[in-house]
């Protein structure tokens, strides 16, 4: 199944601006569903943003964070080509991990 | 009118929940297995906090004084209460940590960013805000805490079906 | 094709809407009945014009509801609202044959 | 006598007939015409809103509020129909147990050719949509039809509608009375009041583009075709057309009719039509 994590990481100059868009459902666990059962909590706690082996950006997330949550910021040091590696884990403890390209 | 059914039903449970979350005690929220993480920590007593002061207190064990240096961008009337566009930026010096407090959201705290050295002190992300409130941005910079607050207009939209 | 007109044409269905016959002594099942099927026959006749409003299917459905649960005061009224909201329906579906035609663009 | 009034009658209602076909204003059945109610279609926008650029009426409610464009450009960068995109786009490259695909039973493809639905099919008499056409080709192949309100759907018209965008819409009418009974269909509904609130589409998407039911801003009707499917931050999830036109109705408390019922697919010929010349620019994102 394609990665849950799109990111696009564009380097100009010293400065390397990250966007990214999580596919998740981030149910805050106060919404009800169709039959009134409130549906349980279930959303991404942390994300971290890791180039060559050093975090560059780590999210701690609750759950108002939107549904397939995005989230931009950018950082110095990086150059076209590098990769930057993105990993999340929510509070079920499912997980997924990508790699990106810097463009 | 009396109770309504089918379609228009669950159209209007979606729209009440999505639009405003009822305000329900807070269970224990159910929290997976140990964080792979080493030493940044989840902070889980924060996000139980209800109010933001709190929220500011457990996060960050101090409280924050506003400051015309930090810019916060968040629409006047959000086009819907689930998906709101909110982005900082600051030009204070060595900023470790910002975070988004959503006012009367039933939990204030919404996100906490760290901000390791070398990387620029701006986010931008979506948020869920339950109603009309006010959105606070607070950002840790050597050591001191500094905000900037807005607020934002929430409602649902359509004609009511 | 002013915003009044829309306000005029609504109230006078809103209007149309206040039917209210309150039975003098408690209704009993031979008057749910009677109401019931009225209401029914004016919402499938709604319904067969491809017109049939929400209201009128919810209102439907609380008079089954209260009827069912030997409310026939509830009942009786309920079904006089939905047979009244079917009504406009039709009212409005037969009145916007050639009423379309004030707000189209030329 | 019986006859003989029979006869009288007869030519009676023929001549009523006839009078009625040539009197002037009687709209004549041949295409001139929806070209020219097309223009003034279009000429209503562009003089109401007169610094509206013309292309950007497809882009709905961001055409008419200057903050919520801003909220819009933002989501944009990143637009949360990206999944739907890439599900459309994978659909499409995944072939039917039959080992067929989607390109098998569309024209160049289905890639690049959204601006020319709906079409009006000569041989059913009818038009057909581009949701329809896709449930056909499914069937067409073995498959099941996907419910024309989920996610399935809108991921398809949504990749389909992303490889046209940019294209002008460029609808047909053909010398055919039946196409222009739907037209003239379409049309009708799309002005006549309906439900409890005793709206028609007109009464929001032509008397009031612009202003606010509560949070969001109304769309001009103008190229509002041409952005879909959409995907709702209020739905948190993607739209189809079929989808948008049932909870319309429900919002103004009409029953919605069944999906791809001879009034949407009409009320989505004449819409897309009155549109030609202006761009594809779904999918849309929306509030």
């Amino acid at each position: 199944m394609a990665s849950t994590i799109r990111v696009r990481a564009t380097a100009n100059g010293d400065i390397t601006e990250v966007q990214a868009l999580i596919q998740h459902p981030m149910d805050s666990g106060f919404v009800k569903d169709a039959k009134g059962e409130l549906i349980p909590a279930h959303f991404i706690q942390e994300l971290k943003f890791e180039y060559n082996g050093k975090d560059v950006f780590v999210a701690d997330w609750g759950p108002a964070v939107s549904k397939d949550p995005y989230v931009k910021f950018s950082f110095k040091g990086a150059k076209k080509g590098d990769d930057l590696k993105i990993s999340w884990t929510d509070n079920k403890g499912a997980s997924d991990t990508t790699t990106a390209k810097i463009s | 009118m009396s109770s309504t059914t089918g379609l228009l039903a669950t159209r209007r449970l979606i729209l009440q929940g999505a639009a405003s979350v009822a305000l329900i005690g807070l269970g224990n929220l159910p929290f997976g297995a140990a964080r792979a993480a080493a030493n940044d920590k989840y902070p889980e007593e924060a996000f139980k906090q209800k109010s933001e002061a709190d929220a500011i207190k457990a996060l960050y064990g101090k409280t924050a004084e506003p400051s015309d240096k930090i810019k916060l961008d968040a629409p006047e009337i959000a086009e819907n209460g689930g998906v709101v566009p909110i982005s900082v930026t600051t030009t204070l010096e060595k900023v470790t940590s910002i975070s988004f407090f959503v006012a009367e959201n039933p939990n204030a705290l919404a996100a906490s960013y760290k901000i390791p050295d070398g990387t620029v002190p701006s986010v931008a992300n979506r948020l869920k805000m339950a109603k009309t409130t006010n959105v606070v941005a607070i950002v840790e910079a050597d050591g001191k805490l500094f905000s900037a607050t807005k607020e934002v207009k929430v409602t649902v939209g359509g004609c009511g079906g | 094709m002013s915003t009044t007109m829309i306000g005029m044409r609504s109230l006078a269905l809103v209007l149309l809407l206040a039917v209210a016959a309150a039975p003098a002594r408690a209704a009993t099942e031979a008057d749910y009945k009677v109401a019931y099927a009225a209401a029914e026959a004016a919402s499938k006749e709604a319904a067969d014009l491809r017109n049939q409003w929400t209201t009128t299917v919810s209102t439907l459905a609380a008079a089954k509801k209260a009827g069912d649960s030997g409310d026939f005061d509830r009942a009786v009224a309920a079904a006089k609202e939905a047979e009244a909201l079917a009504k406009a329906s039709i009212f409005q579906a037969t009145s916007e044959k050639d009423a379309w035609k004030a707000m189209e663009i030329r | 006598m019986e006859a003989r009034s029979a006869i009288w009658l007869g030519s009676a209602l023929a001549a009523l007939a006839a009078l009625a076909f040539t009197a002037p204003h009687v709209i004549a059945a041949d295409k001139i015409d929806t070209a020219t109610e097309a223009k003034a279609f279009q000429n209503f926008f562009f003089q109401k809103f007169p610094n509206v650029k013309h292309e950007d009426f497809v882009n709905g409610p961001y055409s008419m509020n200057e903050d919520m464009k801003r909220q819009w450009q933002e989501k944009e960068e990143f637009p949360p129909y990206e999944f739907a995109l890439d599900a459309g786009k994978e659909m499409f490259a995944t072939p039917f147990k039959n080992g067929k695909t989607y390109a098998d039973c569309f024209p160049n493809g289905g890639i690049g050719i959204r601006q020319n639905y709906p079409y009006f099919d000569e041989k059913e008499g009818k038009v057909v949509t581009l949701e329809l056409a896709l449930n056909r080709c499914r069937e067409a192949n073995g498959e099941a039809p996907y419910s024309y309100v989920k996610d399935e759907m809108a991921s398809l018209t949504a990749y389909m509608a992303f490889t046209s965008r940019g294209k002008l819409m460029d609808i047909k009418i053909p010398d055919d009375p039946r196409a222009l009974e739907a037209y003239e269909n379409g049309k009708r509904y799309f002005y006549t009041r309906r439900g409890q609130m005793n709206f028609s589409c007109a009464s929001c998407h032509v008397q009031s583009p612009g202003e606010r039911i509560r949070a969001e801003v109304l769309a001009p009707a103008l190229g509002i075709m041409n952005a879909l499917p959409i995907y709702r931050s209020e739905w948190s999830g993607m739209g189809t057309t079929t989808r948008r036109l049932m909870t319309c109705n429900s919002q103004t408390r009409a029953v919605p009719l069944e999906p791809q019922s001879d009034e949407y697919r009409d009320v989505e010929y004449f819409l897309s039509y009155v549109a030609n010349g202006l761009p594809i620019s779904g999918p849309g994102a929306r509030p």
